[in-house]
C-alpha cells in the first residue's frame, strides 16, 4: 500500500544516509587535516561542507514536495518532520567541522603544545554518535539512539577534561594562549557536535513513540 | 475495417427504411382519414342527433362519451393514486405486494372484450345495472386502474427517496410528508395517467358495446344506455350503414385524440415543479 | 471533559441478520464537531441515523443498546418526531423540496404547527442567515429551491435544518457531491455553526475530518476502533489499524 | 431550582404533544388502510373477473367435452358444434403474423429514434409514435377494411378480409407498443455504456448492436410480449378485416376469425349453451392471457434484479 | 524537455454560443501523468473529450485550433475510430457493460476484428494483469461484471481500455465515485501505467493531482492559467489565482 | 476565505512573537546579569530559556497538527516550514543566551580585566536583529531581513575586533587568561546569535520569493 509514497520516503531516507556519511566525513577529514596539520585537506573540508549544504537544500525541498503532495499523516509526517529538523542538526554538525579546518588553518605549522589524544578520540566518538544517530533513525532503533545519547555524556567529559588540562597547562605557560584557546573552541565544537547527534536522537524517540520526550 | 463500415450502412439503410415505413403508415392513416372524413363535417353533423338509419349528427354520441369519461375518471383516479400510494409509500416489500403488483400487471393485460364479458355479466346481469352508462364507466373504470395505479407509481417512484427523508428528518409525520412534498412532485404524473386513461377511454369500443349498449340516443341518466363515439365508428363500419358518416366520426376520434395527447404534454410539463 | 450531548451505550444494530454496528460506545461532546470516519460501509451512515432514529424507516432493523440525548434515551418512550426536532439532519445530496427557498425553509416550523407568517417570515430570515446564504437568496425567496447552485442548495438544506431548532445536527457526507469551493463554504458555516450547535458529520474525506472536526472516531466494520481528538488520531493514533487507515496503508 | 421547573415545565410539556400525537397517529393509521383498501382494488378486481369468466364459462366446457370444444374444427352453434379450434389457430396465426411485420420494424424504428435521429426529427417521430398508441382501434380496423382488403382482394384474389390483413393490421397496431417501450429500455440504457464502447473505438452500429440493444435486451423482450398481448387481445379492428369465417385457414388470403371475433359477433344473440360456450372462449383465450401475463412478469422480474 | 505526445495549439471550443475552452496550449508529454485541476465547470472534461473526439458526439460544438498526436493534427483527415482506438478513456462512474467480465475486455479487440479465440484469451489475461486485478478475477471471468465492486469494476474499465493498446488513456474523475481504499488501488495503478502509457487525467481532488501526476494544468474559466510540473504548481504557483485555488483562498 | 487555517495561522504567528521576544529577553537577561555581575538574574536566565523551550515544542506540535489536519500548501505551507526552522534557530539563541549565562556564574565576582563596552554592543545588535527578524517574517519584509544580513556582518566584525583586542590584552598580561577565554567565548556565543537571526532571515526570504536563497 502506498507503494510510491514508500519509495519516495525511502528515497529520502537514502540522502539522509548520504548526507551522515558525508558529514562525517567532514568531521573526519577536518580532525585529520588537523592531526596532520595539513592545510590543503583543511580547504577541502570547506568544499564539502558545501555539499553538505547543497544535499541539506536538496532533502529540504524533497521532504516538503512530499508533504504537500502526498499529505503524510501520523507516523508519516512525524518521519518527514524528523528529516527536516534531523538534517538542521547535520547540516551544523557540518559548519563545526568548517569551524575546526578554519582553525588548522590558523594553527598553520606551529607544533602543537602537546601530543593530541583526547581531541581525536573526542572526534571518533562524535563521528561514532552521528554515524548511530542516522542508524537509529533509518531502523528506528530507540535503544540505539538512546545509547548515543549516553554517549554525548561522555563527549562532555572529555571537553571538560581537555578544558582543565589545558587551562593547567596554561597556568604553567603561558605562551601556548593561542593555541589553547584554539584547542578550546576545537574541543567545544566537537562537544556541539555531540549535542547535536543528541538532538537528533531525541527527534527519532518522538518520531518512533509519537510523545516528545526530553534529556 | 471496409467490411465493418459495409455492414454498418447495410445496417442504417435497414434501419431508416423501419423508421420510414412506421411513420409513412401513420401518415398515411391520418391523411386518409383526414381526407375523406372531413368533407363530411359540419356544425350540423357536430350538433345533431343521428337519425334513421344514416343520417343526422353525433351530439348526443359526444355527450355520452364525456358522462363516460367523466365517470370513469372520478371513479378510478382516487383509487389508482390511493393504490399508488400504498405501494411506493406503505407496503413492505413481500408477498401481498407481490400479489398487487401481478394483479396490476394481469389486469393491465386482459383485453378488452374479457372486460367487455365480464362488464355484461357483473355489472349488467348480475348487479342489474343494466346497459347503462355507469355499468360502462365501472367497466372502463377497472380497465384503466392499472394506467393509474402505474403512471403514478412510477411519478412516485421518481420522486427522490431524499425528499422523503428530508421531511421526515425536519420532524414532519408521514403522512404530512406524502401531502406536502411527495404528492406535489407526483402530481404531473398523475395528471398524465389521467389524460392517458381518457384517451383510452375515448377509443374503447369492445368493452363499452357490451356494457354501455348501443343505444344512438343521449343517455338520460347515468342508468341509461348510450353508445360512445368509438363504437358509434364500429358500428356505422361493421354494418357499412355510411361510410362517410363513419369517416366523420373517426376523424372526430382522431382529433380528439390528438387534443389529448397534446394537452397532456403541455399539462404534465406546466405541473412540473422540478423545472425551474 | 466537555458536555456530553449525545452518549451512545454498548449499541448493536442488525439489519435482518447482519450486524452492521458491534458494541459502539461513543460520546458526543456539545458544542464540538464530531467527525466519523471508515472505509465504506463499515457503518458510519447507519451509525449516524441511530442518532436521530433515521433507521426506524428501514425493514428488518434491530437495534440494541443505549443512545441517550441529553440524558435521556431516545428508544424507549420518546416522541420520534420531538426527537427528530431536536436532531436535525443534512443529507449526502442536496435535497431541496421542490418548491420556493422560503417554502423550503418555512417547511419544518410549518410541519410543528407555526402559522403565523410575521414569526414564519422572522424563523427563515434567521435561519438563512445562520446558513450563511441569506444574502444570496434574500432577493428571490420565492423562486424554486432547485434553481440554486449545489452548494446554495446544501446551505439551505442546513438552513432547512436549522428553522426547527434543533440542538444537534447530523450530516451525512455533506459535500461529497460539491466542488471544492461549495465544499469550503460548508466547512466554514460548520465551523461557524458549532458556537450553537452540536455536530456529528460523517465524511469520505479524511482531510475534511482533519479540518474541521475536534473528536474523530474511526469505523471499522461496524467498530468504533479508536475515539479521540482529531489532533491526537491524526498525528498519534493508539491503534495500528487507524494508522493504517489514515496513512492510507490499509487493506 | 430553575433548571427542575425547566425539566417539569418540558416533562409536561412531552405529555401535552403525546395527547396530540396520539389523535394524528390514529388519523395516520385510518388513512393508510384506505390506502390499502384502494391497493386490494386490483386484486379483487382480477379475482371477481376470473371467478366470473369461469363461473360462466366453465361448466360450458365440461358440458360440451374438454376435448371437443378444444380441438373440434366445427363451430355450429345452431347444430350445437362447438370446436372452437379454428379461432385457436386463427388468433395464433394473426398474432405470429403480426409479430412477424410488427416487432422488426418496430425494433428497428425504436433503435431510430433513440439512437439515430437527429433531435429535430425525434422531436416528430416519437409524438407521432404515441400517436399511433392512441388511435382507437376501430380506426385501424376501418382503415383496413377500406385499404388493404380491397387491396389484398385486387393483387391476391379471394375476398380480402383474410389472416394477411388482419396480420398487417396488428403489426401495425403493435407497433406503438413495440416502439414505445423498446425506446424507452434503450434510452433507460446508462449513456455510460455508449461513451464506453465508442471511446474504445467501436463504431456506433456496433455499440447499438453489441452493447445497448443486449443491455436493453430484457426491456425490449417485455416489450414484444405485451405486443403479443395487444394482438391477441384486439377484437374489433380484427373484425372489420379478417373476415370471420370459422374454419381454419388454408393460406394467408384466407379468411380467419379469432377467438375474441368469435365472442363479440355473436354474444349479441346468443343464448343457452352458445352463449356459455362464448363465455368459454373468454376463458381460454382469458389462459392465453396469463399466461402471457407471467411470462412478462418473469422477464421484468428478471431485469429488475 | 521529454518527448511530447498530445500537443494542443490555440484550441477553442463553443457549445452553440458559450465558449467553454479558449485559446488553450498545451503540451502532454509520453509516459507522464498530467492532472488537469480546476473548479467545477471550467471546462476539464470537455478539454479531455477533445482529445480522443467524444465531444463529436454533442450537437452544436464548435471547435477551433490544433490537437495532434504525435504531430499528426487529429481534427482533420483522421480516421476517429482509429484515434480512439490510440487514445483510450476511463470514466468518472465505473461503466463496465452489463456482460461477463472477459466479454468487457474482449469487447474492444472484438470490434476492431480479432476473432481468434487464442488470442482474445490472450489479450483479456495481459489486459487484467496490467490492470492489477487478474488475481481477482481470474476465476470468474465468465460472471457478470456488474457482480464486482466499485473499484473492481474501475479497474476492469482500465483493463478493457489497455486491451485495445492504446497509447494515451484519458480518465475523467476515475476515483470520484470510489471509496478512498479503492481510490488508493486506482492510483497505484496509474503510476505503473505511465511506464507504457500516457496518462492525462482530470480530478476534481487536488490530493490525489498532487499525489500522482507530473504536470498540472490548472483550469479557470475555459481557460490553462497555469501549467507546469506538479510540484511547481503546488509548492510555489506562478499566478495569484493557482495559488489562490490551490491554498483553497478562491472565489 | 479559509477563516479557520488563517485564524490558525495567525496563533502561530503570534505564539512565534512572544516566541521571540522571551529570546531577546533572555539574551538580555543574560548580558545585564553578565555586566552586573549579578548570579541570581543568571540563574533565571536559565529558567527562561526552559519556557523558551516549552514554547518551542508548543509551536512545534502546533505546526504539525496544522499540516496534517489543514494540508497547507505554497506558500501557506512555506510558511509553517519556515516556523519549524525558525523556532530550531531560536531555541538555539536561547541556549546560546544559557551558554552566556554560565559563564556569568563562573565569573562570579571577579573584576573585570577591561570595562564591557563591545560584548554589550554586540547583544544590543544581537537582541535587534531577533526583533527584525522575527518582525520581518511576519511582515513578510524581505527588506529587512536583507537588513538583518548586513548587521551580521556588524557583528563579526565586532566580535573579530574583540578577538584581536583581547588576544592583545592576554599577550601583556597572561594572569587574564582565564577571563580571556570566557570573553572570548561569550563572544562567539553572541556571533552565533547573529548567525542564528541570519538563518532566519534566509528562511524568510525563500518563503517570500519561494526560492531559497544563500547568504
Ligand atoms: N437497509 C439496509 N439493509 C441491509 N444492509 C444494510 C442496509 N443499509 C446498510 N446496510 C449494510 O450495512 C453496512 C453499513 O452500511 P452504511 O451505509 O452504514 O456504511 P457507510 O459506512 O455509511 O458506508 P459509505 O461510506 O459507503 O456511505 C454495509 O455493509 C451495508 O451494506
Ligand atoms: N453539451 C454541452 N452543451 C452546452 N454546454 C456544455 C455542455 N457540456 C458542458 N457544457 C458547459 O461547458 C462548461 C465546461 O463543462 P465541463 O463539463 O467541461 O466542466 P468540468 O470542468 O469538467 O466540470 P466538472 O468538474 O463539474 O466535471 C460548463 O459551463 C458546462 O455547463
Ligand atoms: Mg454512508
Ligand atoms: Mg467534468
Ligand atoms: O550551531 P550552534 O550554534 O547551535 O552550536
Amino acid at each position: 500500500m502506498r507503494k510510491f509514497f514508500d519509495q519516495e520516503l525511502n528515497k529520502l531516507q537514502e540522502s539522509l544516509l548520504k548526507m551522515g556519511a558525508m558529514v562525517e566525513d567532514v568531521i573526519d577529514l577536518a580532525i585529520n587535516s588537523l592531526i596532520n596539520q595539513d592545510i590543503k585537506k583543511a580547504g577541502e573540508v570547506i568544499k564539502l561542507d558545501d555539499k553538505v549544504d547543497d544535499i541539506e537544500v536538496e532533502i529540504e525541498k524533497k521532504c516538503l514536495e512530499l508533504i504537500v503532495l502526498q499529505q503524510p499523516r501520523a507516523k508519516d509526517l512525524r518521519k518527514i518532520s524528523s528529516i527536516l529538523k534531523i538534517i538542521t542538526d547535520l547540516e551544523r554538525i557540518g559548519d563545526h567541522g568548517v569551524n575546526i579546518a578554519k582553525i588548522t588553518k590558523k594553527i598553520g605549522n606551529e607544533e602543537f603544545i602537546k601530543p593530541l589524544v583526547d581531541i581525536p578520540k573526542m572526534a571518533e566518538l562524535a563521528k561514532k554518535m552521528v554515524k548511530n544517530s542516522i542508524n537509529s533513525f533509518l531502523n528506528e532503533d530507540i535503544e540505539l539512539a538512546k545509547k548515543v545519547a549516553i554517549m554525548d555524556d561522555e563527549v562532555d567529559d572529555i571537553y571538560e577534561s581537555i578544558y582543565v588540562e589545558l587551562l593547567e597547562m596554561l597556568s604553567e605557560n603561558k605562551d601556548i594562549m593561542e593555541q589553547v584557546t584554539y584547542l578550546l573552541f576545537i574541543g567545544r565544537y566537537l562537544e556541539r557536535i555531540g549535542d547535536h547527534t543528541t538532538n537528533i536522537c531525541e527527534r527519532i524517540i518522538y518520531m518512533v513513540d509519537g510523545e516528545r520526550m526530553s534529556y | 475495417m471496409s467490411n465493418r463500415k459495409l455492414k454498418d450502412n447495410l445496417t442504417k439503410i435497414l434501419i431508416y427504411a423501419a423508421s420510414l415505413l412506421t411513420v409513412g403508415v401513420l401518415a398515411w392513416i391520418l391523411i386518409y382519414i383526414t381526407i375523406n372524413g372531413i368533407g363530411e363535417i359540419s356544425l350540423e353533423f357536430l350538433t345533431s342527433a343521428p337519425e334513421g338509419e344514416s343520417g343526422g349528427g353525433i351530439l348526443p354520441i359526444i355527450i355520452n362519451t364525456l358522462y363516460i369519461i367523466l365517470l370513469t375518471i372520478v371513479i378510478s383516479t382516487p383509487i389508482g393514486v390511493f393504490a399508488a400510494i400504498y405501494l411506493v409509500e406503505y407496503a413492505k416489500p413481500g408477498k401481498i405486494v407481490r400479489i398487487i403488483r401481478f394483479a396490476t400487471e394481469s389486469l393491465a393485460g386482459i383485453p378488452s372484450i374479457i372486460f367487455g364479458l365480464f362488464g355484461y355479466i357483473f355489472f349488467v346481469t348480475v348487479l342489474n345495472l343494466g346497459w347503462s352508462i355507469l355499468s360502462g364507466a365501472l367497466t372502463l373504470s377497472i380497465m384503466v386502474l392499472p394506467t393509474m395505479v402505474r403512471t403514478t407509481e412510477e411519478s412516485l417512484k421518481a420522486v427522490p427517496d431524499a425528499y422523503r427523508e428530508g421531511s421526515l428528518g425536519l420532524g414532519a409525520s408521514k403522512l404530512r410528508t406524502i401531502r406536502k412534498v411527495v404528492l406535489p412532485s407526483a402530481i404531473p404524473g398523475i395528471v398524465t395517467g389521467i389524460i392517458l386513461s381518457i384517451g383510452r377511454i375515448v377509443g374503447e369500443s369492445a368493452a363499452v358495446y357490451f356494457t354501455a349498449g348501443m343505444v344512438s340516443r343521449l343517455a338520460k341518466g347515468f342508468l341509461d344506455s348510450g353508445r360512445t363515439l368509438a363504437v358509434h365508428m364500429y358500428l356505422l363500419a361493421k354494418e357499412g350503414i355510411s361510410f362517410e358518416k363513419a369517416f366523420a366520426t373517426a376523424f372526430v376520434l382522431v382529433v380528439i385524440i390528438l387534443l389529448i395527447n397534446f394537452s397532456a404534454n403541455k399539462i404534465g410539463a406546466s405541473l412540473d415543479k422540478t423545472k425551474v | 471533559m466537555n458536555k456530553t450531548k449525545l452518549s451512545v451505550k454498548n449499541l448493536n444494530l442488525f439489519y435482518g441478520d447482519f450486524q452492521a454496528l458491534k458494541n459502539i460506545d461513543l460520546e458526543v461532546e456539545s458544542n464540538k464537531i464530531t467527525a466519523l470516519i471508515g472505509p465504506s460501509g463499515c457503518g458510519k451512515s447507519t451509525f449516524l441515523k441511530t442518532l436521530n432514529r433515521m433507521n426506524d424507516l428501514v425493514e428488518n432493523v434491530k437495534i440494541e443498546g443505549k443512545v441517550s440525548l441529553d440524558g435521556e434515551d431516545i428508544y424507549n418512550n420518546i416522541d420520534v418526531i420531538k426527537l427528530r426536532k431536536r436532531v436535525g439532519m443534512v443529507f449526502q445530496k442536496p435535497n431541496p423540496f421542490p418548491m420556493s427557498i422560503y417554502d423550503n425553509v418555512a417547511y419544518g416550523p410549518r410541519a410543528h404547527g407555526i402559522k403565523r407568517k410575521a414569526k414564519l417570515d422572522e424563523i427563515v430570515e434567521t435561519s438563512l442567515k445562520q446558513a450563511a446564504i441569506w444574502d444570496e437568496v434574500k432577493d428571490r425567496l420565492n423562486q424554486n429551491a432547485l434553481g440554486l447552485s449545489g452548494g446554495q442548495q446544501q446551505r439551505l438544506c442546513i438552513a432547512r435544518a436549522l428553522a426547527v431548532n434543533p440542538e444537534v445536527l447530523l450530516m451525512d457526507e455533506p459535500t461529497s457531491a460539491l466542488d471544492p469551493i461549495a465544499t469550503q463554504k460548508i466547512e466554514e458555516l460548520t465551523e461557524e455553526l458549532k458556537e450553537k450547535y452540536t455536530i456529528v458529520i460523517v465524511t469520505h474525506s479524511m482531510q475534511q475530518a482533519g479540518r474541521i472536526s475536534d473528536n474523530t472516531a474511526f469505523f471499522l466494520l461496524g467498530e468504533v476502533i479508536e475515539f479521540s481528538e482529531t489532533a491526537k488520531i491524526f498525528s498519534n493514533p493508539e491503534d495500528k489499524r487507524t494508522e493504517d487507515y489514515i496513512t492510507g496503508r490499509f487493506g | 431550582m430553575e433548571s427542575r421547573e425547566e425539566i417539569r415545565q418540558s416533562v409536561k410539556n412531552r405529555e401535552d404533544s403525546m395527547e396530540e400525537n396520539k389523535l394524528q397517529n390514529f388519523i395516520e393509521k385510518i388513512v393508510e388502510n384506505i390506502f390499502f383498501i384502494s391497493a386490494c382494488m386490483a386484486i379483487i378486481s382480477v379475482a371477481v373477473i376470473s371467478i366470473f369468466i369461469f363461473y360462466k364459462g366453465g361448466p360450458a366446457i365440461f358440458q360440451i367435452g374438454v376435448k371437443e370444444f378444444l380441438t373440434g374444427t366445427t363451430w355450429q352453434p345452431l347444430g350445437d358444434y362447438f370446436g372452437i379450434l379454428p379461432m385457436i389457430i386463427g388468433s395464433i396465426y394473426a398474432t405470429i403474423g403480426a409479430i412477424i411485420i410488427g416487432v422488426p420494424i418496430g425494433i428497428l424504428t425504436a433503435v431510430f429514434i433513440a439512437e439515430l435521429a437527429p433531435e429535430w426529427i425525434q422531436n416528430i417521430v416519437r409524438p407521432s409514435v404515441e400517436l399511433l398508441a392512441g388511435i382507437p382501434s376501430v380506426v385501424y380496423g376501418f382503415f383496413g377494411l377500406l385499404v388493404f382488403v380491397p387491396f389484398i382482394a385486387d393483387t391476391l384474389g379471394g375476398a380480402g378480409n383474410s389472416l394477411l390483413a388482419a396480420s398487417v393490421i396488428l403489426g401495425i397496431m403493435i407497433l406503438p407498443t413495440v416502439i414505445n417501450i423498446s425506446v424507452t429500455s434503450l434510452n433507460s440504457v446508462p449513456k455510460e455504456y455508449k461513451e464506453g464502447s465508442l471511446a474504445m473505438g467501436a463504431s456506433h452500429i456496433q455499440t447499438i448492436f453489441k452493447v445497448m440493444i443486449p443491455a436493453a435486451k430484457s426491456g425490449i423482450l417485455a416489450a414484444v410480449i405485451l405486443g403479443i398481448g395487444r394482438a391477441i387481445g384486439e377484437t374489433m379492428a380484427v373484425i372489420l378485416v379478417a373476415g370471420n369465417t370459422p374454419l381454419i385457414p388454408d393460406s394467408l388470403t384466407d379468411p380467419i376469425r379469432t377467438m375474441t371475433a368469435n365472442i363479440a359477433l355473436e354474444m349479441g344473440y346468443a343464448y343457452g349453451l352458445h352463449q356459455e360456450a362464448l363465455f368459454a372462449t373468454g376463458v381460454i383465450l382469458f389462459i392465453f392471457i396469463m399466461i402471457l401475463n407471467i411470462m412478462l412478469n418473469l422477464f421484468t422480474n428478471k431485469a429488475g434484479e
